[in-house]
């Protein structure tokens, strides 16, 4: 039972950082119909430059938090501007396939600057343990539920209330159409990735501050996708509530079975859901009207 | 310059290349191709085989990405079928290469059509995940099971032999050109016919609106799985051919990295266009080695950022990918056939 | 107020498909644009509207004026701010969108929030079926409703020219009055001016001021509603009326008919 | 093919109810009725699209067939092996395909090469490209889209779209052909181009032909029987002269203007 | 083929040497300075390259400077193979490979073109001749790594004054590589009486408290890590959290450095380590050259860490214990000659980096022996002196 518990928890927690990764992903769909395999690069650049704001340049850290923030903004302006821009209208699989090359340029950005080797995070975010239930937790998951849940309820009502929430939908569904209501396309991708950017900044420090800073924060951009998947890819509640089953799949395979069937029950059960639900457990259907 | 181009019957019209111009190119590039190998050395024959596996694979994944618009995660996965079974088969049995490259290939579009078989319900991107549970499934059953895959950390595959004659050893990147050439050959030939009758059109139709194909007669879910099972087949054949050329197969050939630039590889070549795969190919091999001679030459003429050149390589990489899609989101495909429109016309544009 | 002066325009850098076309809406003004199909109307909206980017087309010659200033060349969103608003053809509703939302998405260059629930009601009243389906999603409409929903939409920007892409397309007859009394109810009571294009060539004659008709890609005959209605292919090809004034019947069409005249 | 109180719903909306509706052999039947009356439901229902709740749609292949095949169970594709072709409302073509492989794959459930021997070519496949080719040109003719038969169907204009629809349909060789708005966005011209090859369709090719269509000159010229759709409910049903002076349908869909 | 050193004509080649002299003589070597192992990848490199430059300010072998062909490989299978045959081309006479990935890739195609090749990748399989006799290893193999590490643990648990043999969990990488030195490491604890459990690590986890929860099911005593750094950094910190502090870890040579160390916090402090390549802090006289050499050009080898030592090291055995005495013998410097000179070399000294190296016609395994290090005071420091496998 205490083995159910601790499992459990860890669970929890740990798909709440799978949640924030995946939060991302989620927007970025949602706003341009475009599956960002950049999304964990993102995570590095922001896990970085946090960790260049508040441990390399020493400023206070909500100083530096906030100043990490606003350079993912920039990023994601940056982004619109030099990648998306020129490809509006174009086939939305060239814009994922520029998204891997932008992974690379990324990448080769961060280990230029900060080099390959891992560093450890500064320690703003607190890590000591907390016990639930019995069992042990890390205080940073436990933030990192508070975040998530936060953003959930932030970008929900971002897209349902909002003008530009409502702006982005439109764009993700017909782009000329949403030109031709006024709907600046370039405006609406540079919010979605900087919002993108953004949140994938919170995600990086927060991994960061669990595994240090270094290039396999990068590897969480794709290890979301059947988190992405199951909650519903355009579904925001669903990237959340995705990140955390998933999280719970891996504990308990992890503790009961071992095997490094971690790795695959996930995408097994993910299958199997899908097959019921082929939307994933939140995500829109695709409208086929004839 | 052309004025049109006028056919006698229906069987002239069907044919893949139609004016004097296309026999031309074609018989060019199949000269080059023959005549290549006795001038190059064993580098370039490296990437040229790389190239010819590549193209395999790239046709197979095009198959069902291009053609039948079902997005696939899982290249590397299928890649691994298709060599670990030759290359057990040949270790196991001592089978030649006649055998266990077919058998090879039938045992990936087996596997292949299993994992289709979530197509059913899926769509896109949601199918994307079905095939990315391939990719992961795949590897670990091939890193765990070590009763069959032996235990060892890699399956090494004996060297070998086609009619008696030996592949292996010294000069087997020569030999090989022409085994891998045939395959790609065949592979080309079988892939452009298809998409010139009935099954591959029903493909392509499905891609471009199911709903429609279907009330046009065409079993969805019997059409899809025979997607996924001949994309398998080739990309088994890719990694078949990976297995006996290299005489060793290992897992870490076949990561999602693998699927990714297979994915880059038709998306630049060109989506939906077989000779597109060939030319992503190529550029997906290429543009890593030309980089890393332009690094090998910068690094000597630009000493101070010797340190950074690997990091400019690789941001270079992606860079071109990028500057590459703004330019032609459509791909090389699109392009070489602009520049012949382009030809064509001239000088009377418009 | 908007004035088209010999565009040409081509797709995919080869095609050409506006040969200089020419034409001029008036303020407050319906002017309707007639003409075959694939003679090039929707591109002419699209080329005011600057909505070609997206499907490689280009205006490579000519001008296009509205108030005086040029808007070629402007980003879309400009276009629409300065009141230049395209409807456009099939029924491009935003299919994920509730209809609510859709509505609120026309409204996304509006600065008057204040007034945007009022013109809410405002097209609901208009279109009352649009009330009751207002929380559905859009894609699930019927054909006719997604076109109400299209031009309720276009009213939520308030604009001072509206394009419309042949609005009565898939309308049930009841509906087509009702959207062409609406549009005239627009323009009597809001002053906006209207760019037609249709192929309900009737419907469109007895609302519009003045009216051009193009075919292949330029104008071949422009006039009032009277002057058209008095020109024999106009009343072939166009009205469907015999010598005499009789609708012909659809069942009796020749196999082999006269040539057009402007066809020379 | 009877229609037998078919009732169809989609959550809390109800697209069709209780519809019965008797399509005879042969005939033009047209299906008229306000925006959102259901009638494309109608459609989407006979050609295997949508699951009808309740009721029963049985299609009789051939004329001294008593028993009937029922539909509503049946797979889209099935449906079309039946000899039941369709176009749609808002032209569902494959945009990236030319007219003439759109047309060809029409002939699909005519043909029968496989992967193998597809990827082979060289015998059966070349042979029945080059057979069902002809038979395509043929339609290709009638239609008189010869000039634009090897270009992407997404590029042509509206009209010749729907052109090219009809031919798709056509190529199937359907006893029924249902056809979703043909006219819907073309000139007086064009229509009467439409009308001449709908007729020609039923009357040379014997085909039967249900027509959704919301211009009353074409209905009432063209067809032999008329059926009125509102609320998802059959108001009336018979005569183009029955129709046109029935006060439900004055009421509901036509108004004044054309009584 | 039989190794044929100090052949009878000497002579008859002297002249072709005298022809050679002066002549570079050229190695090639793949890098991972921007793939996923880049960490320890870019100062092994930087070892390598910094021997090469050191050794021909010295005046290179013979009176022959060493030309390194080198490039990044981005830990890309494909990339190494097209790295190493254009290498090849350009006249190679040995190369220095990377990875698991490429080492395994290249092991049939080095075989053939004769090549002999060494590599940061130290599966047993490796050092054995018949299946990869072109292949050599310097550091200690994860398989004798852990006996090693199994040994000590069970001195370790009688000197606490236990009784019995304690229970032993390896978490490992969940790969060929991770998994490499699981069998001999069970057959080792059986033949002792020790209990003995694998548990895969998942690639890319960031919580490993499942699979610390399942070795404290167990009942572990002693936890053997064959990782990298970055994930037994987070094991070590979920082990902490976890409370499960009474067990000892110990951390096969990938995860036993700097990285870890600063990763880990606090939570490294008296890890142990199986170090085939003494770190920096440690002062042993193999390290005085490297240091010295980097002193000049105003870097620390300290800073740099101890993955430096090990690519100089590991090029330093390839050049002086096989090229240079090759090159001595008089023989010509042909792959299967230079394999003949390694297959004599007996006792090389590293200069206590490493335990002596020796290789044979039969087994290509440099040692079988190492130092066990601890983690104190956020430095690895040996505890014992060198242990051997068998
Ligand atoms: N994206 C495109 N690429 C290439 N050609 C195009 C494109 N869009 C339209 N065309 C061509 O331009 C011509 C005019 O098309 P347009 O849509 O403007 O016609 P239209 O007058 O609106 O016709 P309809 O009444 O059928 O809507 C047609 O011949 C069409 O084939
Ligand atoms: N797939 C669906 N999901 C939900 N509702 C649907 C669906 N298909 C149709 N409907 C609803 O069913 C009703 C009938 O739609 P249908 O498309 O059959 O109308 P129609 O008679 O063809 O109208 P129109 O003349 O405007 O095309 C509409 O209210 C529509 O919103
Ligand atoms: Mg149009
Ligand atoms: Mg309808």
């Amino acid at each position: 039972m205490d083995l159910f518990i601790q499992l459990t928890v860890s669970g929890l927690t740990n798909g709440a950082v799978y949640a924030l990764a995946a939060l991302g992903f989620v927007l970025i769909y949602k706003s341009s119909d475009v599956i960002n395999f950049a999304q964990g690069e993102l995570l590095l650049v922001g896990a970085y430059v946090t960790f260049f704001f508040v441990a390399q340049a020493g400023l206070a850290w909500p100083v530096g938090v906030l100043l990490a923030l606003a350079v993912a903004v920039v990023l994601g302006v940056a982004v619109e501007r030099t990648v998306l821009r020129p490809l509006i209208g174009e086939p939305i699989i060239s814009v994922i396939m520029v998204t891997i090359g932008l992974a690379s340029v990324l990448r080769a950005l961060v280990t230029a600057i900060w080099g390959p080797v891992p560093r450890s995070f500064p320690a703003f975010i607190p890590r000591d343990e907390v016990l639930i239930l019995g069992a042990v937790v890390s205080a940073d998951r436990l933030w990192a539920i508070a975040l998530s849940i936060l953003m959930l309820a932030l970008f929900s009502l971002f897209f349902r209330l909002s003008n530009e929430g409502i702006a982005m939908r439109a764009v993700a569904d017909d782009q000329q159409a949403a030109m031709s209501m006024g709907i600046s396309i370039r405006r609406i991708f540079a919010l979605a990735w900087s919002i993108a950017a953004v949140t994938a900044t919170i995600g990086g420090m927060l991994l960061a501050n669990i595994i240090g800073v270094g290039g396999n924060i990068a590897g969480l951009g794709l290890r979301v996708f059947p988190a992405v998947i199951l909650g519903g890819l355009d579904s925001i509640p669903g990237a959340v509530i995705g990140g955390v089953v998933i999280g719970l799949l891996e504990a308990w395979t992890g503790g009961y079975i071992g095997q490094g069937l971690n790795q695959i029950v996930p995408f097994i059960v993910l299958t199997l859901v899908l097959m019921v639900r082929p939307y994933g457990l939140f995500g829109q259907e695709i409208i086929e009207r004839v | 310059m052309e004025s049109g181009i006028f056919f006698e019957s229906y069987r002239q019209d069907l044919t893949l290349r139609r004016t004097p111009a296309q026999k031309i190119r074609l018989a060019l590039v199949l000269a080059f191709v023959l005549v290549f190998p006795f001038f190059a050395d064993n580098y370039y024959l490296t990437l040229a085989n790389q190239i010819g596996i590549a193209a395999i694979g790239a046709i197979g994944l095009n198959i069902l990405t291009g053609f039948t618009g079902q997005i696939s995660l899982g290249q590397g996965g299928f890649m691994a079928v298709g060599a670990y079974t030759a290359g057990l088969l040949a270790t196991r049995w001592g089978l030649p290469i006649l055998v266990t490259i077919p058998l090879a290939c039938l045992t990936t579009a087996a596997v292949g059509a299993v994992f289709g078989i979530p197509s059913l319900r899926l769509k896109g991107l949601y199918l994307a995940i079905a095939t990315l549970a391939a990719q992961e499934i795949i590897l670990w059953v091939v890193t765990h099971w070590e009763a069959v895959t032996g235990g060892t950390d890699a399956l090494v595959v004996p060297p070998a032999t086609l009619f008696g004659l030996k592949l292996g050893g010294r000069g087997a990147d020569f030999r090989w050109y022409w085994v891998i050439l045939a395959f790609a050959i065949f592979t080309t030939l079988f892939a452009a016919n298809l998409f010139r009758s009935r099954v591959g059109r029903a493909l392509v139709a499905i891609r471009d609106h199911d709903i429609a194909a279907e009330v046009m007669g065409v079993n969805l879910f019997r059409y899809k799985l025979l997607a996924f099972a001949t994309s398998s087949f080739f990309v088994g054949l890719a990694g078949a051919l990976t297995a006996h050329y290299r005489t060793i197969v290992t897992w870490e050939r076949f990561t999602i990295e693998t699927s990714i630039s297979y994915l880059a590889m038709i998306i630049i070549g060109g989506l939906g266009s077989v000779s597109g795969s060939i030319y992503g190919a190529a550029f997906i091999t290429l543009l890593p080695a030309v980089l890393n001679n332009l690094g090998r030459a910068f690094r000597d003429v630009i000493p101070g950022i010797a340190g950074l050149i690997p990091q400019i390589q690789l941001g270079v990489f992606g860079g071109v990918i990028i500057l590459f899609l703004i330019k032609e989101p459509e791909g090389i495909a699109k392009l070489w056939k602009d520049v012949k429109d382009y030809f064509r016309l001239w000088p009377f544009s418009y | 107020m908007l004035v088209l002066n010999n565009i040409e325009v081509i797709y995919n850098d080869v095609i050409l498909v506006l040969k200089g076309m020419s034409l001029q809406v008036p303020e407050g003004q319906i002017v309707a644009l007639l003409g075959a199909n694939g003679a090039g109307k929707s591109t002419t909206l699209k080329a005011i509207s600057g909505l070609l980017g997206p499907e490689d087309g280009e205006v490579t010659d000519g001008t296009i004026e509205f108030q005086g200033e040029r808007i070629h060349g402007l980003d879309p969103a400009e276009i629409v701010r300065r009141g230049v608003f395209q409807v456009m053809e099939g029924r491009r509703v935003f299919e994920h969108l509730t209809v609510e939302e859709n509505l609120r998405a026309g409204a996304y260059t509006r600065r008057d929030r204040g007034n945007v629930p009022e013109d809410i009601r405002g097209v609901y009243r208009l279109f009352p079926r649009l009330e009751e389906r207002r929380g559905q999603t859009a894609g699930y409409l019927s054909g006719g409703e997604q076109q109400m929903l299209a031009i309720g939409r276009a009213l939520m920007a308030r604009p001072r020219l509206m394009l419309l892409d042949e609005p009565s397309l898939g309308l049930a007859p009841l509906l087509v009055q009702e959207i062409f009394r609406t549009i005239r109810q627009i323009n009597r009571e809001q002053g906006t001016a209207i760019l037609l294009v249709e192929q309900n060539a009737r419907a469109a004659l007895r609302i519009a001021d003045y009216a051009y008709v193009m075919e292949n890609g330029r104008i071949v005959l422009e006039g009032t509603p009277q002057e058209l209605q008095e020109n024999a292919d106009v009343r072939e090809f166009y009205l469907g009326l015999t010598q005499v004034g009789q609708r012909k019947s659809y069942r009796e069409v020749k196999h082999y008919r006269r040539r057009k005249r402007w066809l020379s | 093919m009877a229609i037998q109180a078919l009732s169809l719903r989609f959550g809390g909306v109800a697209a069709l109810t209780r519809v019965s509706l008797e399509i005879r052999r042969g005939e033009i039947l047209a299906v008229i009725g306000p925006n959102g009356a259901g009638k494309t439901s109608l459609l989407n229902s006979i050609s295997g699209l949508y699951r009808p709740q309740e009721g029963s749609i049985r299609f009789f292949p051939a004329p001294d067939d008593e028993e009937g095949v029922e539909l509503t169970r049946r797979r889209p594709d099935e449906i079309a092996r039946l000899g039941i072709a369709r176009t749609f409302q808002n032209i569902e073509l494959f945009r990236h395909m030319t007219v003439l492989d759109n047309l060809l794959l029409g002939r699909h459930i005519h043909m029968r090469a496989n992967v193998l021997t597809g990827g082979i070519w060289w015998g059966l496949a070349q042979r029945e490209e080059i057979e069902h080719r002809a038979v395509v040109e043929e339609i290709i003719d009638f239609l008189e889209i010869e000039p634009i038969r090897r270009q992407p169907v997404g590029t042509l204009s509206y009209g010749l779209q729907k052109r090219v629809e009809l031919g798709r349909a056509l190529a199937l060789e359907p006893q029924i052909l249902l056809l979703d708005e043909p006219m819907a966005g073309m000139n007086v011209e064009e229509k009467e181009d439409m009308a001449r090859f709908i007729l020609d369709i039923n009357e040379e090719r014997g085909v039967t032909v249900v027509l959704i269509e919301h211009d009353m000159g074409v209905v009432m010229d063209i067809s032999d029987r008329v059926a009125v759709l509102d609320f998802g409910s059959k108001i009336a049903d018979g005569s183009p002269q029955e129709i046109r002076s029935h006060p439900d349908v004055i009421r509901a869909y036509l108004g004044q203007e054309h009584a | 083929p039989a190794p044929q050193p100090a052949s009878p004509d000497q002579g008859a080649q002297a002249p072709a040497q005298e022809a050679m002299a002066g002549e570079p003589i050229k190695i090639g070597a793949i890098f991972d300075l921007t793939g996923p192992t880049s960490d320890v990848g870019t100062p092994y490199a930087e070892g390598i390259q910094g021997y090469v430059q050191w050794l021909n300010e010295k005046g290179g072998v013979s009176g022959r400077p060493i030309e390194l062909l080198f490039q990044d490989y981005g830990y890309k299978v494909d990339v190494a193979e097209q790295l190493y045959s254009q290498f090849v081309n350009e006249g190679i006479v040995a190369f220095q490979g990377w990875g698991t990935g490429d080492t395994e890739a290249l092991r049939g195609r080095i075989a053939a073109d004769e090549i002999p090749f060494m590599s940061a990748s130290y599966s047993a399989v490796l050092g054995n001749p018949e299946e990869a006799p072109y292949n050599f290893l310097v550091g200690t193999t994860y398989s004798d790594q852990m006996l090693i590490a199994l040994r000590w643990a069970l001195e370790d648990w009688a000197a606490k004054g236990n009784a019995g043999a304690p229970k032993v969990a390896v978490l490992h990488h969940d790969s060929p590589f991770g998994r490499s030195p699981v069998p001999d490491g069970e057959a080792f604890a059986q033949a002792n009486g020790m209990a003995f459990t694998a548990i895969a690590m998942p690639r890319g986890a960031t919580d490993l408290t499942p699979e610390l929860t399942q070795a404290r099911e167990f009942g572990a005593n002693y936890i053997v890590i064959q990782n990298v750094s970055s994930p037994a950094a987070l094991l070590l910190k979920d082990r902490q959290r976890l409370g499960m502090d009474d067990v000892q870890v110990i951390c096969l040579n990938w995860c036993a450095d700097e990285i870890l160390v600063n990763l880990a916090e606090g939570a490294a402090e008296g890890v142990v380590g199986t170090l085939p390549f003494a770190p920096p802090t440690e002062d042993v006289p193999g390290l005085q050259a490297p240091r010295d050499f980097l002193a000049a050009q105003g870097q620390d080898l300290n800073e740099i860490g101890l993955h430096y030592g090990q690519g100089w090291w590991t090029m330093a055995v390839m050049v002086e214990g096989g090229i240079q005495r090759t090159l001595e013998a008089g023989m010509e410097l042909t792959g299967p000659n230079i394999k003949a000179s390694l297959e004599g070399l007996q006792g090389f000294d590293t200069g206590g980096v490493t335990a002596p190296i020796s290789y044979s016609e039969e087994d290509h395994r440099g040692n079988r022996s190492l130092r066990i290090f601890q983690v104190q005071d956020g430095q690895w420091k040996a505890i014992t002196d060198y242990i051997d496998a068998e």
